[in-house]
């Protein structure tokens, strides 16, 4: 009875869904979409200039935000108020994460003895791995990727160092201040936005040229913040679910 | 033509793997079912031209949440442990 | 140029397919997953060797990818085949199991 | 098609959140209805024939034809939200493994 019942609600509610997105203008069939109506295509024609003749890689220079990378510009830069919501959002999981499993000296004893290649080889692949979240986060305004993923890397390479040794402890003093510290930068720089241009995380640094390392303004240095973020909460995260109780 | 197909191929096997994952009995395969859900649902950001959905989702959600669900069965269900 | 890149690719293709070939007519789960891991390494090499011939400008990063095959590739299947072991025992076929008596001596195998 | 799959996904995750009766399994359904609205979300904006909407020095002008870049921002920050989600009740699980030896919600209660 109960299993029929909540499957005549999952069915009404799939149909009212269906139905509601058919006879919207704004939302057409999958794959016509008409961004005329929308606000991306503000974000995707970046009108700064006066007049909007097309962005030309490697040379304009006067955009409104430089970024190669659309995607990233509307998170880090469009919406980066929106952003440092989310990442507040991720510290209090973590930070109820670390209350629920309680401090615990401890870690969980895995079947399988590590040996000799295993850790060592797992030491190379660590290192490999950090040097491909770093990069990831430092191009997030050129290539796919960014801060999201870049932090997850860098928690994953963390991941293999615990799965490959089961002696491996990080130091979770040391994550948790770093997180701290980039939370207050994340701070900074919107305080430092709000007194030079008068809006709270608005960019304030040259933008450069599109296409180039050193451009977009302040989207490299919110990504950074946003991947040492990230990778040190879900590190600590990964550590507290590999202990368990003290003894 | 070849893009449709694919959409369709992978739409059955999307709707198929969630299927598995949710009626398996043994827990574990329902956690190695959602990861290859997850696993798959990367192509199908691919084929909707989302190239940083993808990588994050590929990282996420088939490495750490996977990951995440076998430490609480391995903690609880006592699998790996010593006696 | 486009020949030889084309040359190296049909030659990775070629040993992936043997690859899973070997997957599917070996009878052991060792030897499933040594025809796994030697096969597609190679084919990765030779597949990377192609497309940096095609875009000579991306050898960096194929280098990269490179290593890092060459790095997790052994270790996987290393890890792989040990958790076999532990969990089902050797393979059937041989004749002398000398990991047996150096496990035994650290931990009892179960 | 992706569009009515990751429909189908989110009202399979559904179902399975109303259904089931074991904690993991329910977590489990939570993260296949956060899959399937993610793929539901970014269809939205899914133009054929549209590039990715990233510029690089073959795909710039203007001229050409994009996807709509805004859910997919939009997904981007719920996939890391819903890791900490995900987080946040396998540790509650934890916990009630802990207090009562059972997954099963049925079998709760008696201590």
């Amino acid at each position: 009875m109960k299993k029929v019942l909540a499957l005549v609600f999952v069915l009404v509610l799939g149909a009212l869904i269906m139905n509601h997105l058919n006879d919207n203008n704004l939302f057409a069939g999958f794959g016509d979409a008409m961004l005329e109506n929308r606000v991306s295509q503000s974000y995707i024609d970046r009108d700064a200039t006066e007049n909007n003749d097309g962005v030309v890689f490697d040379e304009s220079l006067d955009l409104e935000s430089g970024a190669a990378n659309t995607v990233t510009a509307i998170v880090a830069d469009y919406r980066s108020f929106d952003t440092l919501g989310e990442v507040t959002v991720l510290f209090i999981s973590s930070f109820g994460v670390a209350l629920l499993l309680g401090q615990s000296k401890k870690r969980i004893a895995l079947e399988f003895k590590p040996n000799f290649m295993l850790k060592i080889g797992s030491r190379a692949l660590f290192a490999v791995i950090l040097m491909t979240g770093v990069f990831v986060s430092i191009h997030g305004h050129l290539t796919p990727g960014g801060g999201f993923p870049g932090g997850a890397m860098i928690a994953s390479s963390m991941l293999l160092l615990y799965l490959a040794d089961d002696e491996f402890r990080a130091k979770m003093r040391g994550f948790k201040i770093l997180e701290s510290v980039m939370g207050v930068f994340y701070i900074i720089l919107g305080l430092a936005g709000l007194m030079i241009t008068g809006f709270f995380l608005e960019n304030f640094l040259d933008n450069g040229a599109l296409g180039t390392l050193f451009s977009a303004g302040m989207i490299p240095i919110v990504y950074i913040i946003i991947g040492l973020k990230v990778g040190s909460e879900i590190s600590s995260v990964i550590d507290h679910f590999l202990s368990e109780e003290g003894a | 033509m070849l893009i449709n197909v694919l959409e369709i191929i992978v739409s059955i096997l999307l709707l198929l793997l969630a299927f598995l994952a949710l009626s398996s009995k043994s827990l574990i395969k329902s956690v190695m079912f959602l990861s290859s859900l997850s696993m798959l649902s990367v192509v199908a950001f691919v084929l909707m031209k989302a190239p940083d959905v993808a990588l994050t989702e590929a990282v996420i959600g088939s490495g750490l949440v996977t990951s995440l669900f076998v430490f609480t069965l391995l903690a609880t269900r006592k699998v790996g442990q010593k006696q | 140029m486009e020949i030889i890149s084309g040359v190296f690719l049909i030659i990775g293709g070629l040993f992936y397919a043997l690859g899973g070939l070997g997957i599917f007519r070996m009878p052991d789960t060792f030897d499933r997953i040594q025809a796994g891991t030697k096969a597609t390494t190679l084919g990765a090499f030779s597949i990377l060797i192609g497309v940096a011939f095609m875009f000579p400008s991306w050898s960096l990063k194929l280098f990269l990818i490179a290593l890092f095959i060459v790095l997790s590739n052994p270790i996987g299947s290393s890890a792989l085949a040990k958790a076999t072991y532990r969990s089902f025992g050797g393979p059937s076929n041989v004749e002398r199991d000398d990991l047996k008596e150096f496990l035994g001596g650290t931990k009892d195998v179960d | 098609m992706l569009q009515i799959a990751g429909l189908l996904l989110m009202m399979l995750g559904l179902y399975g959140l109303l259904t089931n009766r074991n904690v993991i399994k329910i977590i489990l359904a939570l993260n296949i209805l956060e899959i399937g609205l993610n793929i539901f979300i970014i269809s939205i904006g899914f133009v054929r024939g549209g590039e990715a909407p990233i510029f690089s020095s073959e795909t710039t002008s203007n001229a050409l034809v994009y996807v709509d870049p805004l859910p997919q921002a939009l997904v981007l920050t719920a996939i890391v939200i819903g890791v900490g989600t995900t987080a946040l009740g396998l540790a509650f699980a934890k916990q009630i493994y802990a207090k009562y030896h059972t997954f099963e919600l049925d079998e709760m209660g008696e201590e």
